[in-house]
C-alpha cells in the first residue's frame, strides 16, 4: 500500500461504488439491495399504523433494525442483535434522524394516538468490509422508494386508503467510513482491511454539506489531523456520492 | 388488501385460479446457483413471488464442539424470514413456526447427504425468506439443496420438493399464500426421485383418502418436473465455468 | 423383529394401548393423563376470558404449549421451549384445529372484543417413546372433559356464571404414529425403537375417515410406497382407537 | 369462586376451618415411591389438594463440567409448577418466586444428602406441581426426600417439612392456599428429626415471639409426624419388592 | 473464634454498623447508601403512576428489585437476576411488605385505574457479606426519604402537582441475619464467615417487636435451640438498631 | 418539571446557560480514586449530577476460556445505568443504547491500554451510573481511566473525555441532560493528549464544517484540562499512600 494502491487495486480514496436495486420486495412498502464490491445488504421498510412516543405524540415513529444473519459470514451467529449489529444500526439510524431525511411530522395521523411508525430492516447478507456504508446506502435507497397508504381519520379511527404516495422525505443523507491502515487513510475499507486496520471514522453528510453523524470505531486511536482531513474528504465527495446513488435508483425521475 | 375481499369459492372460477394458472400448474420458477461469496454454497430462488436465499458453511468445525458426532457431519438448519418477508412486520426472532419449519427441512435434506463422510464437523445451512408467499418451505429445500451441491458437499440425490393443496374442493399444484389461507388443505412434500421416497411430508386441512392417494401422486410428478430444473440450473452454473459435477463443488 | 415379533413382544402393528384418567386437576377446566407403555403425558386445559384474533374476530381462541419437563428423560433440559418441544405442540394443535375439534365459533363472546382463550398445556412426564400419540390422546380426552363457565355479556363486560357447560365439541381427531425400522412398518414405537428407526408418520384422522394432518420426522426418508400403506392403515385402525379412547373416559355416558 | 366471597373471619368458625379440619390438623397425604421409569428415583404425593411429582437424577455426570464440586457432588434443583396448577393460567417459564423457592428447597435438602461420598458428580432434583394449593414447597420437600432415597442417594436422614400459620387470630396447622392468602402469617418448616434440626425455615406475616414460639413447636411435631409416613411409604415400597433399605437404591 | 473473637476483632454478637446517607441520587424520589464494613449498597426509589393489581384494586404497587452487579465482587456476573438476586430481592421485599412499612393503601389514586407505583432498587456495589441486612437498611432509608408528588385526578386524568410530601410509611422493619460458624452463633457475617458458615438465618422485627420475616440460607441446617436463640437476640437487638438507623438519616427531624 | 416549559431559545440567554454557566465552561468535576473493596481498581466521578462509579478487575483469567486472546489481553467493558439514574425508571437489561456505548467506550480505552504486557488474560471494566444527567459516557471514560491506573494497569496514556454541543445555535462546551435533549448538536470527544488522538468520537445534530472544526478545537482543549485533574486524582491518592505512579497500582 506504499504505492498508493490497494490490495484489490484501488487508489487509497476510491470507493468501490454501489450497486443499487430498489422496490425488489413487492410485499414491503419500500426495500433496497446494494452491493458494495461483494458486501451485500438487504433493506426493507414497512409501514403501521401504531402510537406516537407520549414525548413526540406529534411526530411519526422511525426505528431501524439490522440483522447480521449467519448466512453473511462464517462468524456471525444467529441470536439476538450483538454490539456490532447494534452499533451498525444505531449509526445508521443516526444518519437518518439527524439530517431530518424521513419528515416524522408529516406521519402524525391523530396527534397523542395514531402515527405511521416506519420499520427500516437491514439484511446483510454477504460480508466483504463496510457494512456501514453499503447499510446507510440501502437504507436511504429503500426510504427513497417507499410508498404509504393515503388514510382518512375519522372519530379516531383510521382507515387506509388503497392510493399510495411516496414517504415525506426532506433530506438526503450521505455516509462514508474512513479507515487508517499503517500511517494511511484509505476510503470504504474492505473485509481484508478491516482486519488490520486501527480505527475507522463514519462521517455521514447532508444535502448541504453539514455533518449528521460521526461514529469512530476500531481499538486503534486516529490524530485530531486525520480526523479533521477524513471530515473534509467526506464533505467534499458526499454531493458526487448522492447523485449516483440518486442515479441509480431513478430517484425524481417518476 | 385483495385477500379480505376474496372468499374461498372466488379461488376457483371456471378452473382458472386467482393467478390465472389452472389447478396442476406450478407457479414460475427461477434458479440461481453461486450467488454469495462468504458462504461455501448458495442459491438465490424464485418462486412464484417467494424470494429466498439460501447459503451452505461446511463441512467445518462444529461448534460449539459438544455436537459434534463420532461418525457423521452434525446437520444445522435455520430456516428464518426476514421481517419485511410478510404482510405484517415480523420480528426478527424465530418464532415456533420457523423453528418447527427449520426441524423439517433439516429432516428433508439429511436423508440425502452422505453425512457420515465428514465426522465430527458440521454442515450448516440457513435459509432467509426475503419474500415469502405460501410455499416458501418447499422453494427452501429445492434452494438448499442446490446450495450443498454448490458447496461441494456429496449427496445421494437433490431433494425436490412442492405441495399440493385443495382449494374450492378441488385438488390443486403449489398454492400461493392466499390459496392456503382461504383453502380447505395444503400438504408439502420433499421428495428423492432416486429413491422414490419422501424425505417431508406434513398436511393440514382435510383430505379424503382418494384426494390423499391423488395429492401425493400429484404432488411427487411435480417434484420430478423441479428435480430437472435443479439439474439444469447446476448444469449451467458449472457448465459456464468448466463442467463440474453437481456434487463436486468448487 | 424379522420374525414380525418387537423387542418387547408386540407384534409390528400392535398398539400400546392407552391407559387414560380424566378430570383429575380439579384447578383446571379440563385434564387427562395418559400412559402408553411407559410414556406418562399429563395435559391441563384452562379456559380464559381474553381477545379473539383480528382476523378472526368471532372466535375464540386455542393454544397448544408443550413442555418436555427435565424430569421425564435424563437429556431433557429446563429453558425454553426447543425444537422438539415445539413440533409436538403444533403437531397435536394441527390435529385437534384441523378436524374441527373444538367449535371455536361457540366460544366467541362479543365478537372483536372478547372470546374464551383455551390453553391446552402438554406436559410429559416419562419418556417411553411415541410422545406425539400419548399427547395426542391426552389432549383429546383433556378436552372432552374440560367444562367452561356460562356468561352473562353485557355492555361489554363480561361476567361469568358458576354454572358450568361441557367445552363445545364437534370433532374426535385420532393420531397414529408409524415408524420405519429396517425395512418394517411398526405403529406406535417405543422410545427403543425410535432411537433405531430411520423415519416416522404421524397421521390424524378425524370422526369421517378423513386426514386431517401428517407430519414425517426423523433424519431418514420414506417411500411412497410405505407413506400409502401407513395412511390406509391409520384410517383403518381409527375407529377402534377412538373408541377405546371415549371408553376410557367415559364420554358421551354423563 | 369461594374466595372473593369468604373474609378473614370466616376462616375459623367455631373453631372449625374452612374445609372442616380444626386448629392443629393436618390435611390428607399420600405417598408414592418409584412411580416413574426414566428416573432413577422418584415419588408421587398428594397433600390436602397439593399434587406433585418429583424425579430424581444421579450421582451423574456433572453438565455442564464447570459446575462440578472436586469435594462432593453438586445438588441442583427445580421446582416448577404447571400452567394449569393454579387458578390462573402459569405461563410455562420459571417466575421469581419458583426460582426462590428452588433455591430454599435444594438448602433444605442439602444438609441431608452425604453429596461427599460422590465428588465431581451432579445430583438433580426435579419437582413439578401438578396442582398447587397451599403448602406446596413442603410437600415438594416431603416428595423430594422420598425420590432421594428411591434413587439410593445416602442420606443422613429424611427431611420432612410441614407449614404453621395464623388465621384469624390464632395459630393453624398446614393452611391451605385460600388461608394462606387470606391468613395473617405462614412459616414453612423442613427439619430433620434425628438432628432436631431445621434445614428450611421461612416466614412471612406477623408472629408474637411466643406465637413464634408455639408455632414452631406444632410444626416439628407435625414433621415427626410426616416423618413416620415417610418411612412407611419406603417399607411398603421396598418390602412388596423385597426388602431393600430407604437408601439402597435399587 | 473459640475465644469469642471473630477474626475482624468484633465479639460474636457484634454488628459492623451502618454508615448511611440518604438523599443522594436526586433523580430519584428516595434513595440511601449504605456501608456495612466494607460492603456497600445504594438503593434507589423511583415512584410512577400505573395501575393496581387487579386482587387489590385499591392500593399501590411496591415492587423490590435487586441486582448484584459485576462490580461488587469477581464472580457476579451480569445478565438476568440469578437465584441469589432474586432471593435478596424477595426477602427484603417481605420485610417491607408483612410490616405494612409503606401504607399502600394511600398509594391508590383511582381504584381499579391508577396507583402509585413504588419501585425499590437495589444496587450491590461492594460486596463483603450481609447483602440482606445492608440490603434492608438501605431499602428503610430510602423510603423515609421518599418524597413523592401531591396530585390531582379528574374525569379519570392524573395529574401530578409539583409540591410534594413524604412516602407514606406505617412500620420500620430492622432485619438481622446470624450465621452458624463451628458451634457458634455470630450476628452480622462478614464475607469470610459467610464463606465456612454453615446456614444462616434472617429475621425481620417490625416496631412492636413482632416478627414479620424469617429466611433460613445456606447448605446447612440449624437446630431448633439456635433458632429459638437467633429469633429470641434479634427481638432484644431490634430497638436499639432502628434507633440507630433513623438517627443516621436525621428520620423524623425535618 | 423545567424540561416541559423549556424552549431551545430559553438554552441561552444573554450569553448564560439555564445552569448559568458560559458556552465555554465545564460543570464542576470531582474524581475519587480507589473507592471499592473488592475490585483491583475503582473510581468515583461526579460530573455536574452526574454520579459515576468505575470498577476494574484484572488482569485475571479470561471467562469464558475462548475469549482469550494468544497475544494480548481481551478488554471487556460495560457501561450499564442504574434503574433509578434516570427521569423515568430505566429496566434492568441493557439496553441498545447501552450496549453501543460499552462498545465504543472499551474502543475509548483500549488505545492506551498496554494489553498486549497480559496475552491470554481479561480486563473488565464495569461503569455504572448511579446518576445520569448527560456526558455520562465522557464522565464513564474519565472515571474507568483512572480505576485502570488504580488496578495498576499498565498505560500508554490517560483517556480523558468531554462533549461539545450546539444550543440555541451557538457552540456550547459539556452538554447537560436538557441541553442535549433541546439542543441542535452533541459531539462526544475521548482523546489521549501524549498522542494528540481521539480515541472516542461520535456526533449527532448538525454542524457546518467551521462549527465541527472550532468544536473539536475545543473539546480538545477541555479535554487537556480534564486530563490534568485525572493526573492530580491519582498523585492525591497515591501521595497519601506513599507516592505510588499512576500505572504502580498497590
Amino acid at each position: 500500500m506504499a504505492s498508493g494502491k490497494r490490495l484489490d487495486g484501488r487508489g487509497l480514496l476510491d470507493h468501490r461504488g454501489f450497486d443499487i436495486r430498489a422496490r425488489i420486495i413487492e410485499k414491503a412498502n419500500g426495500s433496497a439491495h446494494v452491493s458494495l464490491g461483494k458486501t451485500k445488504v438487504m433493506v426493507g421498510v414497512k409501514v403501521e399504523v401504531g402510537k406516537p412516543f407520549p414525548d413526540v405524540p406529534d411526530q411519526g415513529v422511525l426505528t431501524v433494525n439490522a440483522e447480521l444473519v449467519p448466512m453473511a459470514y462464517p462468524l456471525f451467529e444467529p441470536g439476538p442483535p450483538d454490539e456490532n449489529s447494534i452499533e451498525l444500526a444505531r449509526v445508521v439510524d443516526r444518519g437518518i434522524r439527524e439530517s431530518k431525511m424521513v419528515d416524522l411530522k408529516k406521519l402524525c395521523i391523530i396527534p397523542n394516538e395514531k402515527a405511521f411508525v416506519v420499520f427500516v430492516d437491514i439484511y446483510v447478507l454477504d460480508h466483504d468490509g463496510n457494512l456501514i456504508d453499503a447499510s446507510a446506502a440501502a437504507a436511504a435507497a429503500a426510504l427513497l422508494s417507499t410508498m404509504i397508504n393515503k388514510f382518512e381519520a375519522r372519530d379516531g379511527e383510521v382507515s387506509l386508503l388503497p392510493e399510495t404516495i411516496p414517504l415525506p422525505i426532506s433530506n438526503i443523507p450521505v455516509t462514508m467510513t474512513f479507515a487508517k491502515i499503517g500511517g494511511q487513510i484509505v476510503l470504504d475499507p474492505s473485509l481484508e482491511e478491516e482486519q488490520v486496520m486501527s480505527s475507522r471514522l463514519t462521517v455521514t453528510v447532508d444535502k448541504d454539506g453539514r455533518l449528521c453523524a460521526l461514529q469512530k470505531g476500531g481499538m486503534g486511536h486516529m490524530t485530531i489531523r486525520d480526523v479533521r482531513e477524513c471530515v473534509k474528504l467526506a464533505i467534499e465527495r458526499a454531493p458526487q456520492l448522492r447523485k449516483s446513488l440518486l442515479e441509480a435508483i431513478g430517484y425524481g425521475k417518476d | 388488501m385483495p385477500m379480505s375481499q376474496l372468499s374461498p369459492e372466488d379461488l376457483l372460477r371456471n378452473g382458472m385460479r386467482v393467478d390465472g394458472r389452472r389447478w396442476n400448474e406450478l407457479r414460475p420458477i427461477k434458479m440461481e446457483v453461486g450467488v454469495l461469496d462468504k458462504a461455501d454454497g448458495s442459491a438465490y430462488i424464485e418462486h412464484g413471488k417467494n424470494k429466498i436465499l439460501v447459503a451452505v458453511y461446511g463441512p467445518r468445525e462444529a461448534h460449539p464442539k459438544h455436537i459434534a458426532l463420532p461418525d457423521r457431519a452434525t446437520i444445522k438448519c435455520r430456516y428464518h424470514m426476514a421481517p419485511f418477508s410478510v404482510d405484517e412486520r415480523k420480528p426478527p426472532a424465530p418464532s415456533r413456526r420457523e423453528i418447527e419449519i427449520s426441524k423439517v427441512i433439516r429432516e428433508a435434506l439429511e436423508p440425502a447427504i452422505l453425512s457420515e463422510y465428514y465426522p465430527r464437523t458440521s454442515i450448516d445451512i440457513f435459509i432467509e425468506v426475503l419474500q415469502s408467499d405460501g410455499g416458501s418451505r418447499c422453494a427452501g429445500i429445492n434452494g438448499a439443496s442446490l446450495a450443498l451441491a454448490d458447496a461441494g458437499i456429496p449427496m445421494r440425490d437433490l431433494v425436490a420438493a412442492c405441495a399440493v393443496g385443495k382449494i374450492a374442493g378441488q385438488l390443486a399444484l403449489d398454492l400461493s399464500d392466499v390459496e392456503d389461507k382461504l383453502g380447505e388443505a395444503d400438504m408439502p412434500v420433499a421428495y428423492m426421485p432416486t429413491y422414490d421416497s419422501v424425505t417431508l411430508l406434513q398436511m393440514d386441512g382435510s383430505f379424503t383418502h382418494d384426494e390423499f392417494m391423488a395429492g401425493l401422486e400429484l404432488a411427487v410428478e411435480n417434484c420430478k418436473r423441479i428435480y430437472q430444473m435443479q439439474k439444469e440450473a447446476l448444469r449451467r452454473q458449472y457448465l459456464e465455468v468448466g463442467g463440474e459435477g453437481a456434487s463436486a463443488g468448487r
